[in-house]
């Protein structure tokens, strides 16, 4: 039931209860919580906490399969989006579980919500995977590319944005044909191609990208301050035109299924739920047991304790490894080398936010800058001495937010 | 010796910190950032060469005509204090936000033997009024320039894993003697040769 | 998937670079044994004897002292690397308790009081040479003859000009004639591949070339262990740039604010003039290339950010020559570097990227 | 304490110069706090004795009589060893004179400690000489044991008083043909002195650790 960024949902269903495929089985309660259906028809036999992939408990339906798939496969009349109104888009999205798929998992209704001033909004699309060797957004984008692009129109309406832009990565123009094909010839949709480099796919990273092509297109007049940027992942899109146009909830995500270990590395779509392990298997299984198994990307996944984890609304890629490449590091002292400064994309300092946390000393960290850190890994990739900064500045900022409470 | 001389001697070959072991309190064991340290550095720069000028007039016009030398220290210690407590009352009156801002132990700087040390030193030096107002101008920029620099390496100490019982004063100390080895590229032989060539 | 082989669970990220600190340590080391090999060639058995005790001092004394104060033992390689500079850093015919002094000074004062590898802010190399030249000043000019020069007393070509000037020579024609007019040792080798090269190539174009050319580029001259041979260091270096264990920022600012001071003023102080100051003499002599390449970029104690490294490279380019001209002599490059340590806490104050400069405690 | 260290530990390249400044900081030490305590007595209400120094601006503190005391008694020194040894005086140069704010910065520390109960007049005259006896004895100690270790090692030789047929120095076979004289330097006295601070902790720490496992084994 948590499968968002805020309260978790409330369960509304019982062991014995009969599910259908993508009915409602968790309803939204609180600030930015979010709807969860189940992706299968069946009968709950158990409704119990379980350890999420992050480690944070919360409710789960087990659901045994029965029944017929009434949905899928089965053709459901597009409804013509263009004569709705607004409301009832918005309407649309937040009934079927909608939330931000690049990871940051915040409702997209919330997100199309119109703000109390009304400015002018600047619709961006992220189709820049969050991580490397990630390929699902990509995937997407080539095989849905019609339902990507009416996605964004649909939310242009619902924002009533002056302009959209469709950023990818460099490295996937030549795979994005299709996608070029789509967006042509028609409306003010611009594709714009950024550098892939991770961690570009971060949200803000795009935003600072594509405002700063403006800026240098516009003679700096178009800065950031004249509209809002709103970013929102190809994926969540995809998800937008499926809840909007054929009114199905979010019980489906592509993801990606590769790693050392995995014999057909692809992209799979998978249903909400499905077992990790059940990912390998479709994917030609392992070669060999797997010494670490990551849900996430190779920067900031999760590793998790058993393949028995279930895929959540997050999980954009599930990688696994063999023993020999997991062997865990063993940390060297830093020797100063600079290699995390210059990796660091934030310009922070993160050896020496590292030593300060580890001192205890958070607020001197704070006041460099630790807050701005977004974990997004490069430090502890580039560091000759596989020193786990990133598990450090975590830490650190969760000292800093107690610290802030108490 | 010339002016140049004089400012090259006492800030980098006679540094008052580094070749006189006078004046490292502040610097050492006591907590406070680069701001506190560079602004107690100042405030002693200051002082440094008030007093030097003050303790030339109280010997030149007092102790020697009278024949009192063996007063000197006494003459001195006191003339540093009273200069240092007027500074400081003036300070207040002036400025006493930014005195607040900077955190000035005052006390510290009063009684801190590196404003004797110089005095004494430009007392022995025989020197004329302008050049004792140099001398202790140029011993507090050498004062600043040893504390920063010792500040820095301070405050990159104390975020490392070093040995327990050395953490804290001792390695200040550490530090700062291998500091005055890096500064025995100055010698006195470095400043004649730059003035007389080889 | 019925196997119980436990799953690793660690933080991200879960892939990592190719390099490792150790690995770069190793790399360090590798590449200084061209140019020392070169040192006990030219000086024999003596100095072999002092690299193997300096190296040997090191290990043992980190091993110690990392027992001592219960820190586990790693081979990491930085001490081999600290034993073999300060190896290297040493006249051939010094007695042997200086670099081994040189060594413990350095492994247990300079570095492992601050806690051992990357905590100290001082080169544990240069500190433990300084503190031993500064203790036994006169070993520290206990040179050997290079190959195929007269045995009898020798001097390191940048003594040699220093005195001869100081003697009152008069330096009219380069700095390498200055030193032939004053009889300076040249190998027979040197005399015979310079005529060759005069008569057979120069001649046609109506230039030559002064004796001593061969020598200094070859490193066939009297000095350090591990600076006379400039091309081995060189070689050295390009292999550690290439694998990318030191990054270019120091070395060239350093290389280039040195050449630049030393042919602008360096004709100075020896009655040349401006702009006449013999760089390249000055570079091929002494140990400025050693200190750019292998000491001056010490990660541990140079500043963090590429600013703050090119003003760090700034500031020791222009230390040294200061310190090479007017300092003690043969103390130039290590002081230099060893002041330039002192400041690299300042420097990375100052050099500090954007985010990471204090601000004030965001308000609740 | 080891900050009040700093400037005399400039003159410990020979034992006998640390010796000379042990006794000098002894001599003003004891006299400035004994004319303390005396003037206190004598001009302080008995109430207010205690009430410590309120530093309200540094003239109206009393720090500047003590100081003054000081440096008078400095002075005297300087003047007496002047007269009985005038070589070790040169020797010792401006440090002589430092004694005074030495002196004032080691009676400040020692201000920082809790105050006793007011007592009897003799016995806080009492108290107030063996404490600063003490603070002495322990600065000549840490003198004495830094100039020990820096000439040994950097000249190679221990001077002393010369006494009869003795002529007042130790060579140390081995160390003098080649001592390391960069110890001699001020920045040997730096390192001294740190490592020392540091054995000071660890043998304070040692000293703490042991009562502590004696409690435990007893209570077990």
């Amino acid at each position: 039931m948590l499968q968002h960024a805020g309260q978790p949902a409330r369960c509304l269903v019982r062991p014995g209860d009969k599910v259908q495929e993508g009915m409602l089985i968790g309803k939204a309660e609180g600030a930015s919580s979010a709807n969860v259906h189940s992706s299968i028809p069946g009968i709950v036999t158990r409704v119990s906490e379980v350890p999420g992939a992050d480690g944070i408990a919360s409710v789960a339906a087990l659901i045994e399969f029965g029944g017929e798939f009434d949905r899928t496969g089965k053709p459901s009349a597009a409804t013509e989006w263009e004569k709705l109104p607004r409301a009832e888009l918005l309407g649309r999205i937040r009934s079927c579980g909608v939330v931000g798929l690049g990871g940051g998992l915040l409702p997209t209704h919330l997100k199309l919500a119109p703000g109390a001033e009304r400015r002018t909004v600047f619709l961006v699309a992220n189709g820049i995977e969050c991580e490397p060797s990630l390929h699902a957004d990509v995937s997407l984008m080539r095989e849905k590319s019609r339902q990507v692009v009416a996605g964004m129109r649909i939310c242009q309406r619902i924002l009533e944005a002056t302009r959209m832009v469709l950023a990818i990565s460099e490295s996937s123009r030549e795979e994005l044909e299709p996608l070029f094909r789509e967006a042509s010839g028609k409306d003010e949709l611009e594709i714009v191609a950024l550098s892939g480099r991770y961690p570009q796919g971060h949200e803000d990273l795009v935003r600072k990208a594509i405002l700063s092509r403006d800026s240098l297109s516009n003679g700096g007049a178009a800065g950031g301050g004249a509209g809002t940027c709103i970013i929102l992942n190809v994926a969540t899109l995809y998800a937008v035109f499926e809840a909007v146009v054929m009114q199905r909830p979010l019980i489906e995500r592509y993801v990606t299924v590769t790693g050392s270990a995995v014999r057909r590395p692809g992209v799979l779509k998978v249903r909400i739920g499905t077992r990790l392990g059940d990912l390998f298997e479709e994917c030609g299984g392992l070669m060999e047991p797997p010494g670490k198994v990551v849900v996430g990307g190779p920067m900031r996944g999760i590793s998790v304790a058993s393949l028995d984890f279930p895929v959540t609304k997050g999980v954009a890629g599930v990688m696994a490894f063999t023993r020999a490449e997991a062997r865990p590091g063993f940390a060297l002292p830093c020797i100063r080398c600079g290699a995390c400064v210059e990796a660091c994309p934030w310009e922070l300092v993160p050896t020496r936010l590292n030593k300060l946390v580890e001192r205890g000393d958070v607020t001197t960290a704070l006041a460099e800058g630790l807050s701005s850190c977004t974990e997004c890994g490069c430090c502890a990739y580039a560091c000759p001495s596989r020193i786990p900064l990133v598990d450090t500045l975590r830490r650190g900022k969760r000292l800093g937010a107690v610290g802030d409470h108490g | 010796m010339s002016f140049l001389g004089i400012i090259l001697t006492f800030s980098l070959v006679d540094n008052v910190v580094l070749t006189r072991l006078l004046g490292i309190c502040p610097c050492v064991g006591a907590p406070g950032g680069m701001r506190a340290t560079a602004s107690t550095a100042a405030a002693t720069g200051l002082l440094m060469s008030v007093s030097a000028l003050a303790a030339w007039a109280l010997e030149t016009y007092v102790l020697l005509p009278l024949g009192l030398d063996f007063l000197k220290t006494p003459a001195f210690v006191l003339a540093v204090a009273c200069i240092a407590g007027l500074l400081d009352l003036a300070a207040r009156r002036a400025v006493p936000q930014l005195l607040r801002a900077a955190g000035v132990p005052v006390a510290a700087v009063a009684f801190n033997c590196a404003t004797l040390g110089v005095v004494l030193i430009a007392a022995k030096g025989g020197f004329t009024a302008l050049q004792s107002l140099v001398v202790g101008l140029s011993a507090g920029a050498g004062f600043f320039i040893a504390l920063t620099v010792l500040t820095a390496i301070r405050e990159k100490l104390d975020v490392e894993q070093v040995p327990e019982w050395l953490r804290g004063l001792p390695l200040h100390l550490i530090s700062a003697g291998l500091l005055a080895y890096a500064f025995l590229a100055f010698d006195r032989a470095f400043l004649s040769r730059i003035f007389q060539g080889w | 998937m019925a196997d119980s082989t436990p799953l690793t669970v660690s933080p991200a990220p879960h892939v990592g670079g190719l390099i490792s600190s150790a690995r770069l340590n190793w790399s360090l080391a590798l590449s200084l044994l061209p140019a020392s090999a070169w040192g006990v060639f030219l000086f024999g058995f003596p100095a072999l004897q002092v690299l193997a005790v300096a190296a040997a001092t090191a290990l043992v004394a980190d091993a110690a002292a990392s027992l001592a104060w219960g820190r586990a033992v790693l081979r990491d390689g930085s001490a081999a690397v600290t034993g073999l500079l300060i190896g290297m850093l040493m006249p051939p015919a010094v007695p042997l308790y200086v670099p081994a002094a040189a060594s413990a000074f350095g492994i247990i004062v300079v570095k492992q009081s601050f806690g051992g590898l990357g905590r100290n802010w001082m080169n544990p190399a240069l500190g433990g040479v300084v503190f031993a030249l500064f203790s036994w000043a006169d070993a520290a000019t206990r040179w050997l003859p290079a190959r195929g020069t007269p045995a009898g007393t020798a001097a390191a070509p940048l003594a040699a000009l220093r005195s001869a000037l100081a003697g009152g020579a008069q330096p009219t024609g380069g700095v390498l004639s200055a030193l032939g007019a004053r009889g300076y040792p040249w190998s027979s080798l040197d005399g015979r591949v310079v005529s060759w090269v005069n008569v057979h190539v120069l001649s046609a174009v109506g230039l030559s070339l002064p004796g001593g050319v061969f020598d200094l580029l070859v490193g066939n001259i009297p000095g350090r262990i591990g600076d006379v041979s400039v091309p081995l260091l060189m070689l050295g270096a390009a292999f550690l740039l290439a694998r990318r264990v030191i990054r270019w920022q120091v070395p060239v600012a350093y290389l280039a604010s040195f050449l630049v001071a030393a042919q602008v003023f360096g004709g100075l102080p020896m009655g040349r003039g401006w702009f006449a100051g013999a760089a390249l003499f000055q570079l091929f002599c002494g140990s400025v290339v050693l200190g750019a390449f292998f000491m001056a970029t010490d990660p541990v104690t140079s500043p963090l950010t590429r600013g703050g490294r090119v003003a760090y490279g700034i500031c020791l380019g222009l230390l040294t020559f200061l310190l090479r001209y007017f300092g003690t002599p043969g103390f130039g490059v290590p002081l230099a570097i060893l002041l330039g340590n002192c400041i690299s806490p300042l420097l990375d104050k100052i050099a500090r990227p954007r985010a990471a400069s204090p601000r004030k405690a965001v308000v609740q | 304490m080891l900050v009040g260290l700093c400037p005399a530990a400039a003159v410990t390249g020979r034992v006998i110069d640390a010796l000379w400044m042990s006794l000098g900081m002894a001599f003003v030490l004891i006299l400035t706090s004994l004319s303390r305590v005396i003037l206190h007595l004598l001009l302080d209400a008995p109430g207010s004795a205690g009430s410590g120094s309120r530093e309200s601006g540094l003239l109206g503190s009393r720090w500047l009589g003590v100081l003054f005391l000081a440096a008078c008694f400095t002075a005297s020194f300087e003047v007496i060893m002047g007269a009985f040894a005038p070589q070790e005086s040169a020797a010792l140069g401006i440090y002589v004179p430092l004694l005074a704010v030495n002196c004032i910065v080691l009676e400040r520390l020692a201000d920082g400690s809790p105050r006793r109960a007011i007592q009897e007049n003799g016995a806080r005259i009492f108290r107030a000489l063996g404490a600063a006896a003490s603070r002495g004895a322990a600065f000549a100690v840490a003198l004495v044991l830094i100039s020990v270790v820096r000439e040994t090692l950097g000249s190679g030789t221990i001077t002393l008083f010369p006494l009869g047929a003795f002529g007042g120095t130790i060579v140390v076979s081995g160390i003098s043909a080649a001592p390391a004289r960069a110890l001699l330097f001020a920045g040997g006295g730096f390192l001294c002195l740190g490592y020392l601070a540091g054995l000071v902790r660890l043998a304070g720490r040692l000293r703490n650790r042991r009562p502590r496992a004696a409690g435990e084994a007893g209570a077990q």
